[in-house]
């Protein structure tokens, strides 16, 4: 064989996956790039709160009570007295966590689910969006109560609770791109060359309806954060002292008027994250659609 | 198409029952009983009560009375408000929600279509970045929040708008409107963004624009139809989700609709309550996903004579 | 495309709307209703209804009070009872015989004479046991209106009740009971219409529809006119009602305005001349303003949390008092709470009918920490935790979190808190299936027998497993026996004494009653029952020259 | 005067990777009265050329640098946009490549005809609307009064093109661009068309531009004939000079490309490798519909070693009869024998071990490859998943198949999107060859490739065919590229074979009048004799 020959050889076993690819054409999208740095910046400030917060979470200062930014407390403070750069800090932990977590859990479910329902078709698809309808219909306040009770207070549960709702919609959407997709002739090149179907959904049905679902995750992941909050008034979610970004925001919003640095701040890091979310989001749906980047 | 909306309304059938019965035995489970309140009930109180509601019978007896009440369209009488049937606190809150519901959606597709065409125009320019920024802040600003400052804005510094109420002072509906609708205005700015975009890339846009049509014309009379297809098949869902999901707006203005009866429901554990409010819901998503799917079909030509020929 | 086309009819609508309304929103309701003598009354929640003998709520019992009207009606200013349908009542020597005389100008609504036969009637409905009243105990002084209530009796003939004429009722109670006549105050004691009632079924019917608008019969200041579920309950001024000369308002509005923002912000339009209460941070606003509408007063109700004594380990009494002491309730009231409540330190409200509690500890932290110490846990070493339970409010939370700290700060033990929706939180409670939970307790009638009695070893709404005999002796034995009030009162403080060495719970505050009040609102005085009586207030038209 | 007088004309694409120069100095004219075709293969700046006269090309990323092009005294490059909309469907209309979608569906026909009259000459609506019925009446639409106000996809491919051509001469154009108006056509409909387009241009008397890829179309129809290649005009003249006497070798080369020939009858061995007997598949439509037999009572043998080709236009069957021997589509009824093995009885194991022995070749090159796998990983996937190369074989592999197929080896990492059609198409017939199977169909493979690719791809197929001893099942509906490749062709009807026989056979003694219709269609025909 000829050096030349090794070269290609040594080239086409080189692994430049997909992923590999979507990263390299992402890098290129600065407004991506942006999201990503604050959606890593925020990542590592959660990850590192215990050391750099300025204060302790729980630390109050009832004389001192809510008061707006200062030298002392960047943010302000709680009616407690308790600094609010520091709530922020950790509520982040929580918030982040729930919010990709408990939209990783929606997205495997979900996609599996719509796209086995999508691909398979006929009778099974049938009993498995029915089961979508059913689970959509039910009231979600008493079906949390309930698995609290059966199951205690816990912050697992709180992300399969709300994975566990979030996921329907995901199904809906991935079964009908997984509809067109299954018409698609290399779908049906793949079935040619005897590939079990489970395969052709993951290799060459999933990869190709990626783009809706990931816009439609970086609109979950927000409203899972909020939805948090409200689990958390239902008992489910976490318990004071500890807080996230959904609940401080649900109680700045009662206090606006009067303290409206409560509701600011941590508006504004659900609202930098949101936007990070949907510019990385954008960015990735690019990044994947190989064909976009023809032009 | 008859035969297409009988087989959808079969299909619904089982799916509603599953509902019910699910339903059903859900809430029986759930902690708390409907007539547990912060003072002790005396027990003796507690069982006449009990009896009075068919509570002191066996679950399944239980379940199937309420199965044939309601095969008779009647869902019973309300735990919480004595004297009222479930039927008649449905009747009293569903048409201030529909109309809610529909003046939200009305709001929704407007600002929300409007920011998505806007932006579908020139994409990836200032024009296209500001009207969804300003759709995606939409998104993550749930109504506990923009309804109380829509409120101190335009109800109270401005003095502009009355701050709660329905149908009782003039203008007394928009704030709701617009703060149910703005989440939904955010989703429908995104999707008429897409489906804008896809459809602006067509051969028969190239078509319109070879007969010399000014480009409003080309955006109006052929991009627009097919461009709003996935805005109309989502309504569908979205009218449903209003309904449903209007409590906190309705709270906010005190407004007297289906969604404060279908939350307190679930908190006061009013039994025939829940199951009314989750029957009557889920009966209307099922119609609501029908009729939008009906109505994408009736815009789409190909699937209307499909429709029409079966 | 027709979607387009409806779109562009609608647009000049919207735009009109937007300039109609931008002209402002026009003359406010709390104008027009001084004008026109029309209340506008934030009223919390829509009532469950508006049957006195079904109806638990305080929204209900406004509505329902201004609709009927009991024998004798508390006065607004000194809760001293005064004559209601009954124009006069004696009491027998032995204070177990009332007699009431009934107003012969009493009449129903719809213009039938009351009569005492309307009593016996009416007590028997609420009485029996299938109607399901949960206030039924209202009635119990009488004689053997327990065991009817029970169904150990059948016979409503042996219960304590007789009708001498059409005009004279004769009660007959278990034992002298000094705070009887105050129950006729209260709606479960109220009579109903008979013939209403028994029009749409029968007498112990909880679903028929005779509180209807069209059908509703009464017998209070004010009749019942319009009532749109969620939306609004419109009474007008009765023509029918035996007192009417004094009555100067024209009609009332109830609003439920269930969301407490919601309610201060239409009041802070003039949509409300009355709020049912304040949100919290608000108060020092309103307090800060000029002939402040803001109104502040005690109320009959102490706010404290429940300690399960059969959990480690607050079954020792040490630890109990430990986490008591350690509270500053001071300082949590002036801060987190904004002053608007008063410290407690037992059970029964101050001033209950000139009754005043023992307070028998403060804020020591020094004291607390040696009493954990003692108890095995000197700096919370050891502390096997502790949960707190609570139920899902705003206010709940504040004082939760508040308290967690003080605990940690003052003993350096961890307090974890757990908030619950309402009916888990009741069934927690009910269940005794927790370590510590808030409670609080509303007085159905100005007595510290009324709080005193929550603790009996069969209390229903004791939930601490509190039991101690010499404690229940004082308080069903000896406390009825007394010859005098001072007695009788002596009796309550040596109880309430024995209560709090004993620790089966941590008093935190004294209710207050926090309204907003315009100030064109006149006669509606504050008082510790927090009671209405719509009879006597009136509005000032001239509001702002009369200042 | 010329119509139309096109001076150095330079358009220019700015992309991320550098400008491309799409036009490069252009001249060219359009007489009244005659027919201008450009030929060119796909990038080959033919479209471009013609949009930029009526700025309907994107800008950006498009920018015309340079040139003039005089219409009517005017320069069309120079006239402001709403100048130029006047000219637009007034003064020059446009005809596009495919009427399915170049037609707005959810439109009625009538509505679309009528815009340009509406909007240009202030026509009232009942005015307009006679007009229109005249127009689809003399464009061959039978009964337009019915079908006026029926929408787009109630008409056939066909009929669709002949409303398009109706809707461009609606404002009596005096120059009339038609972009490939045939290319998505079945052959006869093609036929049909041209010969619709050169009369009404002869009765109008006005100039059209035809833009095509294949010179045997523009053969009966073109008066002057410009051909370009890579943004340039190589060579221009009129018919017959370039037909017979093209000079450049790209002219001539196109003309080569045109199949012209039947395949000479090879020696093949008698044994059948493939046996269907009474095939049937049809397609339900709900219950009480009559189904659509798409493919009925068909039987007919493939022996080893042959390529069968299959004609017949869309809607005759033949796709489904060949993703019916594959088991693709569920079969409704009949036996389909390889190497006597019933295909439409195995289940599992055995049928994944039959799916490596027959393989498929789709139409469509964009659609048949997965969009985000590359061709290491389209290649490299049946190669694995038969056994054909393990873990540290497998590059070796792919790079063997590339070489086969003639890809360029460091073309290993990139997107299908990154070829050209024949590139792709060069993909899947390496991916379908992966397997080494014993049989391939081939559905249309060359019917989206512009003629000199279809050469190459053709000659490529005939190579690895012999190289890997395959038996084919080459379908198409071009009876020309079939006659080139196979041995023996059936004729396919409305589901049924109608004629079967070796290509020299069908050419010389049609017996069907379908057949001989089929015949009749193929352009360029009389021009070749």
């Amino acid at each position: 064989m000829s050096d030349a020959s090794i070269t290609d050889i040594a080239q086409a076993e080189q692994g430049t996956s997909l992923w590999h690819d979507a990263w390299l054409r992402l890098r290129r999208n600065r407004l991506a790039l942006f999201g990503l740095g604050i959606l890593v910046l925020f990542i590592t400030i959660a990850l590192l709160t215990p050391w750099i917060a300025p204060y302790g979470y729980a630390e109050q200062n009832l004389d001192l009570g809510a008061s707006g930014p200062s030298a002392a407390h960047w943010l302000g403070t709680d009616i407690f007295g308790r600094d609010l750069l520091t709530q922020i800090m950790y509520g982040g932990r929580i918030s982040l966590a729930v919010g990709f977590i408990a939209t990783a859990v929606a997205l495997l479910i979900g996609v599996t689910w719509g796209a086995v329902a999508g691909y398979v078709g006929g009778r099974v698809d049938a009993v498995m969006m029915r089961l979508v309808d059913i689970l959509y219909a039910l009231p979600f306040m008493i079906f949390i109560v309930l698995l609290m009770v059966v199951f205690g207070r816990n912050l697992l549960l709180l992300f399969l609770a709300i994975g566990a709702v979030e996921w329907l919609t995901m199904a809906r959407i991935m079964r009908s791109q997984v509809q067109t997709l299954r018409q698609q002739e290399f779908v049906e090149a793949a079935v040619s060359l005897g590939l079990s179907p489970s395969t052709i959904i993951r290799r060459h049905v999933i990869p190709n309806a990626l783009g809706p679902i990931i816009v439609y995750t970086t609109l979950t992941i927000p409203s899972v954060m909020l939805l948090e909050a409200f689990l958390s008034f239902l008992g489910l979610g976490i318990q004071p002292p500890q807080t996230s970004w959904g609940l401080l925001i649900s109680y700045g919003a009662e206090t606006m008027e009067e303290y409206p640095w409560l509701l600011l701040f941590p508006g504004l890091a659900l609202t930098l994250t949101l936007f990070s979310l949907n510019f990385l989001g954008d960015g990735l749906r690019d990044a994947l659609d190989v064909r976009g980047s023809r032009d | 198409m008859w035969r297409f909306i009988a087989y959808r309304l079969l299909q619904a059938i089982p799916v509603i029952l599953a509902v019910i019965t699910v339903t059903f035995f859900l809430v029986r489970v759930a902690p708390g009983g409907p007539f547990d309140s912060e003072k002790a009930v005396v027990p003796e109180v507690k069982a006449a009560l009990e009896a009075q509601y068919r509570l002191d019978q066996p679950l399944l007896t239980q379940y199937a009375a309420y199965l044939g009440d309601l095969a008779q369209g009647e869902l019973g009488p309300s735990f919480k408000y004595p004297g009222r049937s479930v039927n008649e606190l449905i009747a009293a809150g569903l048409p201030v929600t529909a109309e809610l519901g529909l003046y939200a959606l009305l709001v929704a597709m407007i600002i929300g279509g409007v920011a998505g065409i806007i932006a579908s125009l020139k994409p990836n320019t200032a024009q296209d970045y500001l009207p969804m920024s300003a759709a995606m802040i939409g998104i993550c600003m749930p109504s506990f929040l923009l309804g109380p400052l829509l409120v101190l804005v335009f109800g109270i510094y401005l003095d502009w708008l009355p701050v709660s109420g329905w149908g009782d002072i003039p203008g007394d509906k928009i704030l709701p409107a617009i703060t149910l609708g703005s989440t939904y205005a955010a989703y429908i700015a995104r999707l008429s963004r897409a489906g804008m975009l896809e459809v602006m890339t067509q051969d028969y846009i190239r078509t319109a624009r070879a007969k010399g049509l000014p480009e409003w014309q080309v955006v109006t009379r052929h991009a627009l139809r097919g461009g709003l297809i996935p805005v109309v098949a989502f309504l569908g869902p979205a009218f449903a989700g209003l309904l449903s999901g209007s409590f906190v707006v309705e709270t906010i203005f005190q407004i007297p609709g289906l969604g404060r009866f279908y939350v307190q429901a679930a908190f006061n554990r009013d039994y025939t309550m829940i199951l009314g409010t989750t029957v009557f819901l889920s009966t209307l998503i099922v119609l609501f996903n029908l009729l939008s799917d009906i109505l994408a079909a009736w815009m789409n030509p190909r699937l209307r004579t499909q429709f029409s020929e079966h | 495309m027709s979607l387009r086309r409806t779109a562009l009819k609608l647009l000049p609508t919207l735009c009109l709307c937007v300039t109609l309304v931008a002209c402002g929103s026009g003359e406010s309701r709390v104008v027009q209703g001084n004008r026109n003598g029309i209340l506008h009354y934030g009223n919390g929640t829509e009532p469950q209804g508006l049957d006195p003998h079904i109806v638990t709520g305080l929204p209900e019992s406004h509505i329902v009070r201004a609709l009927f009207e009991g024998l004798a009606v508390k006065n607004p200013f000194t809760l001293e009872p005064e004559p209601g349908v009954a124009q006069s009542w004696d009491i027998s020597e032995d204070g177990r015989t009332v007699t009431f005389h009934l107003n012969p100008q009493a009449r129903w609504s719809n213009g039938d004479t009351m009569t005492a036969h309307d009593y016996v009637w009416s007590w028997q409905r609420a009485l029996n046991p299938a109607m399901g009243n949960q206030y039924a105990y209202m009635l119990y002084p009488i004689e053997n209106a327990e065991a009817f209530a029970t169904g150990k009796l059948q016979d409503f003939a042996e219960v304590g009740v007789k009708a001498l004429d059409k005009h004279t009722l004769q009660v007959q109670l278990v034992t002298a009971t000094p705070y009887f006549i105050q129950l006729m105050d209260h709606y479960s004691t109220f009579a109903v219409h008979r013939p209403t009632i028994e029009k749409f079924g029968q007498a112990t019917d909880r679903f028929t529809p005779w509180t209807r608008v069209e059908n509703i019969v009464g017998n209070g200041a004010f009749t019942l006119k319009e009532w749109k579920l969620n939306r609004r309950i419109r009474v007008e001024k009765s023509g029918t009602y035996w007192d009417r000369d004094r009555v100067k308002l024209n009609g009332v509005v109830f609003y439920p305005t269930e969301n407490i923002s919601s309610e201060e912000r239409m009041f802070r339009v003039g949509q409300l001349h009355y709020t049912q209460t304040i949100p919290l941070d608000k108060i020092p606003v309103y307090r800060a303003m000029e002939n402040s509408p803001y109104v502040n007063a005690p109320y009959l109700g102490t706010y404290y949390y429940l300690l399960n004594i059969n959990e480690a380990p607050l079954q020792d009494v040490r630890v109990r008092r430990a986490l008591s002491l350690a509270i500053d309730r001071e300082r949590l009231n002036n801060t987190v709470l904004h002053a608007a409540n008063v410290p407690a330190y037992g059970i029964t409200p101050p001033g209950t009918l000139g009754y005043q509690p023992p307070k028998l500890f403060g804020h020591d932290v020094a004291a607390a920490r040696q009493l954990l110490a003692e108890a095995g846990f000197p700096d919370g070493e050891g502390w096997p935790g502790l949960e707190l339970t609570y139920n899902t409010s705003e206010s709940h939370r504040k004082i939760a979190v508040a308290l967690q700290q003080m605990w940690k700060d003052a003993l350096n033990i961890e307090v974890t808190l757990s908030n619950q929706e309402w009916k888990v939180y009741l069934d927690s409670v009910d269940q005794m299936n927790f370590q510590m939970a808030r409670r609080g307790w509303i007085g159905d009638y100005v007595d510290p027998n009324n709080f005193l009695d929550l603790f009996l070893c069969d209390g229903g709404n004791n939930n601490t497993g509190f039991c101690d005999p010499q404690y229940d002796d004082m308080i069903t034995r000896q406390a009825p026996r007394a010859k005098s009030r001072e007695e009788r009162y002596a009796i309550f403080y040596a109880a309430e004494t024995l209560l709090m060495e004993q620790m089966p719970f941590i008093p935190i505050y004294t209710y207050t009653s926090n309204h907003l009040i315009h100030p064109s609102v006149r006669d509606m005085p504050s008082n510790l029952m927090d009671s209405l009586n719509l009879k006597y207030v009136w509005l000032d038209q001239n509001w702002e020259g009369a200042q | 005067m010329a119509l139309l007088e096109v001076n150095n004309l330079g358009v220019s694409f700015v992309t991320r990777n550098g400008t491309n120069r799409a036009v490069d100095d252009v001249s060219f004219t359009v007489e009244s009265g005659q027919i201008t075709a450009i030929i060119g293969e796909s990038g080959s700046g033919k479209s471009v050329a013609c949009y930029s006269l009526l700025g309907l090309i994107p800008q950006p990323p498009g920018r015309i640098d340079s040139g003039q092009a005089l219409f009517g005294g005017r320069d069309l490059l120079q006239l402001p946009e709403a100048e130029l909309r006047k000219v637009r469907g007034r003064d020059i209309a446009m005809v596009f490549q495919d009427p399915m979608t170049c037609l707005n569906p959810y439109m009625t026909v009538g509505k679309q005809l009528v815009e340009p009259l509406r909007y240009h000459q202030k026509t009232p609506a009942a005015q307009a609307r006679r007009r229109a019925l005249e127009l689809l009446q003399e464009v061959g639409i039978r009964d337009p009064e019915s079908t006026i106000d029926n929408y787009p996809h109630q008409f056939s491919g066909g009929m669709r093109q002949r409303v398009m051509i109706a809707m461009a001469l609606i404002n009596e154009p005096q120059l009339l661009i038609a972009d490939e108006p045939t290319t998505a056509l079945d052959v006869t409909i093609q036929a049909q068309i041209l010969q619709l387009i050169a009369e009404l241009q002869r009765k109008r008397d006005i100039g059209v531009i035809f833009i095509s890829h294949d010179l045997a179309v523009v053969a009966d129809i073109a008066d002057q004939i410009v051909v370009m290649q890579e943004g340039k005009i190589v060579e221009s003249g009129d018919r017959t000079g370039i037909f017979r006497h093209a000079r450049h070798p790209y002219t001539q080369k196109l003309l080569a490309a045109i199949p012209a020939d039947s395949k000479a009858g090879a020696t093949l061995s008698p044994e059948p490798l493939i046996q269907v007997r009474h095939l049937a598949t049809w397609f339900g439509q709900g219950r009480k519909q009559e189904p659509v037999k798409a493919v009925n009572d068909v039987s007919f043998d493939i022996r080893r070693g042959e390529v069968l080709g299959v004609v017949g236009e869309s809607g005759s069957g033949k796709s489904t009869i060949g993703r019916s021997l594959l088991r693709l589509v569920p079969v409704t009824a009949g036996q389909v024998l390889f190497d006597d093995t019933d295909v439409t009885q195995l289940k599992g194991r055995a049928l994944k071990d039959m799916r490596r022995r027959m393989q498929i070749i789709f139409q469509d090159p964009f659609a048949s490859l997965n969009p985000r796998m590359t061709v290491y990983d389209t290649l490299a996937e049946p190669l694995l998943l038969h056994g054909i190369e393990n873990r540290s074989s497998v590059a070796r592999g792919v790079l063997k198949l590339m070489d086969d197929v003639g890809l360029a080896r460091n073309f290993v990492r990139k997107y299908p999107h990154e070829f050209s059609g024949g590139q792709r198409q060069r993909i899947a017939i390496g991916r379908a060859l992966a397997t080494h199977p014993e049989f391939v169909v081939a559905d249309e493979p060359v019917s989206a490739l512009d003629v000199t690719i279809q050469a190459q791809i053709l000659d490529l197929m005939l190579a690895l065919g012999r190289e890997y001893g395959l038996t084919m099942m080459f379908i198409s509906h071009d009876l020309a590229v079939v006659r080139h490749i196979a041995d023996r062709i059936l004729v396919l009807y409305r589901g049924e074979i109608v004629e079967q026989g070796t290509g020299h056979e069908l050419f010389e003694n049609p017996q069907q009048t379908y057949t001989r219709e089929l015949l009749q269609s193929i352009p360029g025909r009389s021009l070749l004799q």
